[in-house]
């Protein structure tokens, strides 16, 4: 059997750090990090931590670090599908209110 | 070859014949007949749905059937024909009894949950039937809102959660591919040595459990937004119905990869097989079938075209939608070019590759008209459109499945069919299928819209000879089904290998014994060696 | 692998007969449960793009929403998440281990801490009941923008609700890891039931990391 | 050709030539292909059939140049192909600035039409020739789409927004107008007739149909009755923003954000006020959503666009 046996040191470690992690996004939420202005700071803030949260998970207490590259692969998989899916739907609700000039190389479409 | 052995050995069929032993079963061969059973009977009852509106379009003024029933007709139809039966056919059927014997294994990684799955299916399908007898459901089977979440008055809640739960089917099988193409590979059996079927199968199965859970979520929001009103995709509050088509999209148009990648699979055996050679560059084959399945994920905004969804969107995806042509163009020339110079058989099963190969290829250039913008505003949604997926479905998925069958018929059932009858049915299907279908093309050129129950008196002529071709084919579909039957009685045994195909799935007896293989094998070859040994050339 | 010497299976064994041996079934089940998860990320992932979509079109209305939800209860409810995801991830030291105490001390507090999550979402919900922040007809809000706050709720009670779900699925497949344990029935050659039925749980536990600042922090200062 | 039926519906708008041109081009793309995709299979199964069980032909393992010239060819006629399409979408979503704009508001199963004049028909639509027409449209139940085949162009009718559609018609004569997203029972039924007309028909049946009161005074009198005008004043010393020459113009909101006020947006804005609140103004206006109908909110939108126009025309 080749299953690594994590010391329960970094279990703990890693136990830490999300807690910590925790405590961080909640105190960052009370305050307005973009100076009243740039209002997508606090998403960006709250989002990079929940992924450093989730990728502790997936690392340690899922093992993933000590996995097969096959492992690896499908949960890149899984992120990335998710990306496109989120990525694309955006592509167009963002862009819908772009009204597109007639195109200056013109169609010659008037009589 | 021998034919003396016949069904005396002890095999997968006749090993205990209560039925007990049939519906607890966790053999792979046993559960690929369970859903053969199933798929055959909802292609039935799906093809009834498409006789009647075949008939009722005979005349423009809808004098068969009210407009409701109408509508009920055609959504039953899609629903059955693809969550029912096309999406589980060759993959449920065809790829859960060769799969295993493909890579030399004794069953698939899951054989509970391959058994579950079948249930999950059967119960999906039975919560569809209830609703389709309880007043049916109109809102077509893409369930667009706001129309199926607020205005429809059928019964789109239970159909929704039929289709939900069927949706756990296809990933389970899909997860159960997975694992057993990646773990349970005989000794020697290499990814370059995978049969081309294997492959394909492979590359679905990513589909089925990358894109399934996005539709389950989608049907479920359905559901319960006409039952709590959450507002998701209601106008009405605040909600937006466009991305209900994003969702949506965003697997059923990799679904129509789930019907034709496994088609696509069958075809590469078939045509290997018959021209007695080695599948030209098998590496490109193999590639395009995954490069189908990613870039499949990336194209689904063309059916949206004309939705109100942004122009710049709409390029984008205009533009990845010609990138997943590629892929299936290649597969197609490499057929083509897999037949130069071989020994080139005319049974069954490679008349219908042949008939698959052009249907296929007219179905997917006609896809280059959807993909492209400014023609795609005026096809979209009309009768083009159909045509165009009937010809991907029925000429791709349908000819590929009905191929497939003939093929390995002999290694399930132990038993042949007369080739006269097989050979005349595949004519029959492919002059039929066509007389249905090319007409519904100059249908849309001509602008007649899609689901129409009644339509302007100038479309007629048209849609009568479509009608008349409906007939046809529904002949062609009914011959196969008397003497496969047949033959399961009075057919001559088959022996293990009756078409000198290669491939681990004709080495052992037919039917084969309940573990596939006497002892598991070690494969030192690549698919497909048809070729002469040195010592045949010498 | 020795995928040729084949081990002779009793009746038993945990050993599947399709399968060469144990190490064979034990990577095939962990593979299977990966493949599972991708499949959920995908169920998830639905409704996490609905929301960012809505999130970015109904802001204001979205912030307006995050601020009735109890971040005192949110923050507690994650943190106890976290600890039942420590507490399943020495279960499966365990198990690895063979020590049967430590896995069926694990497992009892994993549960415990579980349903201390599903009993803490179940009072902020009453709260919710109370409030009149419930969709439908009894919603209630004196805002400018009640109808698009209203979607926020539908977006909060489907995320949550979704993920309660399977915390429960989750607290069933710990009882019947803990049946089994409890009869000794794992080994540190046969413990793939208890390392998989982890990953579903650190799974649910990354849902809950996700949801929690998009539900209760990021719409705060838009 | 004797056919019975053409293949092709008449050309009646600038647009569709075009767009049969670019048809014509993917069906001789497509015949080429698969006509020698054809010739080969019959070709090869015929030249190559087996003639003895012992045949074992030689393999062709496989031939990258071939490989890599399938591959190049087609997608450099699928990026013609894009280029092409996407060259006709722009302009078929484009509509010139000068048209002639008509509303229509669709339901099931009918589409309620008003012209420029104030006319309003149902399920019929007017429209000189040779000049361009803007359609605004929404709907007030499920999503419709309005197709016109002789003007080969098609859009989603969707609620809940505006979407738009242009064409410019170059033949007289009566035209199918369908609606081609599946809409309910009665959705093969919600066919209409578009009646393109000479510019001196279409101005004696404009004039025939009466004095209707035109959109735009149709919107200033809810203007007033729906009391928007009492803080909406002209001088903008009001509680609230002076419309005129809003319309078409960025907007700061109290976001920082900037919009453009277009249709959506004053749209967005009546229905539900707070969700976008003009900076340095108070969000006390009520909403109107469930108040005003599809109808009266084209009219006020109408109304608000000519104030811009009026102001335009008074700096000129």
């Amino acid at each position: 059997m080749t299953h690594t046996i994590v010391p329960t040191r970094i279990y703990v470690q890693v136990f830490a750090a999300l807690l910590v992690l925790t405590a961080l996004t909640v105190a960052a939420s009370f305050f307005d990090l973009g100076g009243g202005r740039l209002h997508y700071v606090n998403a960006v803030v709250a989002l990079t931590i929940a992924v450093s949260k989730a990728t502790l998970v997936v690392l340690y207490f899922m093992h993933v670090r000590w996995s097969s590259r096959m492992i690896w692969v499908f949960v890149g998989a899984g992120v990335f599908w998710l990306l496109i899916l989120i990525g694309l739907t955006l592509s167009d609700v963002l862009t819908r209110q772009w009204i597109p000039a007639l195109p200056p190389w013109g169609l010659g479409l008037k009589p | 070859m021998s034919t003396a052995l016949g069904d005396r050995h002890e095999n997968y069929l006749n090993v205990d014949s209560s039925v007990k032993s049939w519906l607890l079963t966790t053999d792979h061969k046993r559960i690929a007949i369970l859903y053969l059973l199933a798929a055959t009977l909802f292609f039935l009852v799906g093809s009834v749905f498409a006789g009647l509106i075949r008939l009722n379009l005979m005349t423009p003024y809808g004098d068969l059937v009210q407009a409701e029933t109408y509508n009920k007709l055609f959504t039953m139809h899609g629903i059955t024909m693809i969550f029912f039966f096309l999406i589980p056919s060759i993959p449920a059927v065809l790829g859960n009894f060769l799969i295993p014997m493909m890579i030399g294994a004794k069953d698939v990684a899951f054989p509970r949950l391959n058994l579950l799955s079948w249930y999950v299916y059967i119960l999906g399908g039975t919560f569809t039937l209830v609703a389709a007898t309880l007043g049916g459901v109109d809102t077509g089977w893409t369930f667009y809102a706001p129309y199926s979440t607020v205005y429809a008055n059928t019964n789109v809640i239970v159909t929704a959660l039929g289709i939900f739960i069927t949706g756990f089917s296809s990933i389970l099988t899909g997860l159960n591919f997975i694992v057993t193409i990646h773990k349970l590979r005989a000794p020697g059996m290499k990814w370059s040595r995978l049969p081309l079927f294997v492959w394909a199968h492979y590359a679905t199965s990513l589909i089925m459990v990358l894109g399934t859970p996005v539709i389950a979520i989608t049907l479920l929001l359905v559901a319960l937004e006409r039952g709590l009103h959450l507002g998701i995709f209601d106008p009405a509050l605040g909600g937006d119905p466009i991305l209900f088509q994003d969702l949506f999209w965003f697997y059923s148009h990799p679904a129509v990869y789930i019907m034709i990648l496994p088609s696509m699979g069958v075809v590469s055996e078939l045509i290997a097989c018959f021209s007695r050679k080695r599948i030209f560059g098998y590496e490109f084959v193999a590639a395009s079938s995954l490069a189908i399945a990613i870039l499949g994920f990336l194209v689904w905004g063309h059916h949206m075209f004309v939705s109100g969804q942004s122009v710049y969107a709409g390029m984008v995806f205009s533009l990845l939608s010609f990138l997943v042509a590629i892929p299936s163009a290649i597969k197609v020339f490499n057929w083509t070019a897999t037949m130069y110079k071989g020994s080139i058989a005319y049974d069954a099963p490679m008349l219908y590759a042949m008939g698959f190969i052009g249907l296929f290829t007219i179905g997917g250039l006609t896809g280059l008209f959807l993909a492209t913008l400014g023609a795609d505003v005026h096809v979209h949604d009309t009768y083009f459109v159909i045509a165009h997926f009937h010809y991907i479905m029925v000429g791709g998925a349908m000819m590929g499945y009905l191929g497939g069958i003939h093929f390995w018929w002999p290694k399930m059932s132990g038993r042949l069919y007369p080739e006269a009858w097989s050979r005349a049915a595949g004519l029959i299907l492919f002059v039929g299928f066509n007389l249905t279908f090319f007409p519904q093309f100059i249908l849309g050129f001509l602008g007649m819209p899609r689901r129409y129950h009644v339509y302007p008196p100038e479309f007629q002529v048209l849609n009568v000879m479509s009608s008349a071709g409906a007939t046809i084919l529904g002949v062609g579909y009914l011959i196969p089904l008397i003497y496969l039957l047949w033959s399961l009685r009075y057919g001559p045994p088959a022996g293990p290998n009756p078409w000198g195909a290669k491939g681990l799935e004709w080495e052992t007896p037919s039917p084969p014994p309940t573990q596939n293989f006497e002892k598991t094998p070690i494969v030192t070859e690549e698919a497909y060696a048809y070729a002469p040994t040195e010592a045949e050339v010498g | 692998m020795h995928p040729r010497r084949r081990k002779l299976a009793s009746i038993d064994s945990p050993l599947q007969h399709h399968f060469v041996g144990l190490e064979q079934q034990h990577e095939a089940s962990t593979l299977g449960m990966w493949v599972f998860l991708v499949t959920e990320i995908m169920f998830f992932g639905g409704l996490f793009t609905l929301f960012t979509v809505y999130v970015t079109i109904h802001a204001e209305a979205f912030a307006e929403g995050s601020k009735h939800l109890d971040l005192l209860l949110g923050s507690v409810n994650t943190a106890v998440l976290i600890g039942s995801s420590f507490t399943m991830a020495m279960a499966v030291k365990s198990a690895q281990l063979g020590q049967r105490k430590p896995l069926l001390g694990f497992l009892v507090l994993t549960m415990f801490l579980g349903c201390v999550f599903i009993g803490i979402k179940g009072i902020e919900y009453t709260h919710k009941f109370e409030q009149h922040l419930v969709p439908g007809r009894n919603f209630h809000l004196d805002s400018p923008v009640a109808q698009n706050v209203q979607l926020f709720f539908s977006f909060y009670f489907a995320m949550t609700g979704l993920h309660a779900l399977h915390m429960v699925i989750g607290v069933g497949v710990l009882t019947w890891l803990l049946v089994h344990s409890w009869h000794g029935r794992f080994s540190p050659t046969y413990f793939w039931p208890v390392e998989v039925s982890g990953l579903y749980w650190h799974f649910v536990d990354i849902v809950w990391i996700f949801l929690f600042p998009l539900l209760y922090l990021v719409a705060r200062h838009a | 050709m004797s056919l019975g039926f053409p293949l092709f519906p008449e050309q009646a708008s600038t647009i569709a030539g075009q767009v049969d041109m670019l048809l014509l081009f993917l069906i001789g793309v497509s015949a080429i292909f698969a006509g020698s995709i054809f010739l080969m299979v019959i070709l090869f199964a015929i030249k190559y059939r087996r003639r003895s069980e012992k045949e074992r032909p030689r393999p062709i393992l496989g031939n990258l140049s071939l490989e890599i010239i399938w591959t190049v060819i087609p997608l450099g006629l699928a990026l013609i192909m894009f280029a092409w399409g996407a060259w006709l979408y722009f302009a078929i979503n484009s509509p010139p600035a000068d048209a002639m704009e008509v509303f229509v508001v669709a339901k099931q199963w009918m589409w309620k039409i008003q012209q420029p004049s104030g006319m309003r028909e149902i399920n019929e639509l007017h429209v000189p020739v040779d000049r361009p027409v803007k359609l605004t449209m929404t709907s007030e139940d499920t999503i419709h789409s309005f197709f016109v085949p002789e003007f080969r162009v098609k859009k989603d009718v969707v609620p809940g927004r505006y979407t738009t559609v242009w064409f410019q018609a170059t033949k007289p004569g009566e035209y199918h107008l369908f609606c081609t997203q599946y809409c309910g029972t009665n959705h093969a039924n919600m066919i209409g007739r578009i009646v393109v007309m000479t510019p001196e028909a279409y101005g004696a049946w404009v004039r025939g149909g009466g004095a209707a009161e035109s959109p735009a005074v149709a919107g200033a009198r809810l203007f007033q009755r729906s009391g928007c005008a009492g803080c909406h004043l002209p001088d903008g010393k009001g509680p609230a923003p002076s419309l005129v020459g809003v319309f078409g113009k960025p907007v700061t909101l109290t976001t920082k954000q900037t919009v453009i006020a277009d249709e959506a947006y004053l749209r967005e804005h009546i229905l539900t006020p707070g969700s976008k609140v003009v900076a340095g103004y108070p969000p006390i206006m009520p909403p109107f959503k469930g108040l005003l109908s599809e109808d009266q909110l084209v009219q006020i939108i109408a109304y608000i666009k000519s104030l811009a126009a009026e102001q335009k025309a008074k700096a000129e």
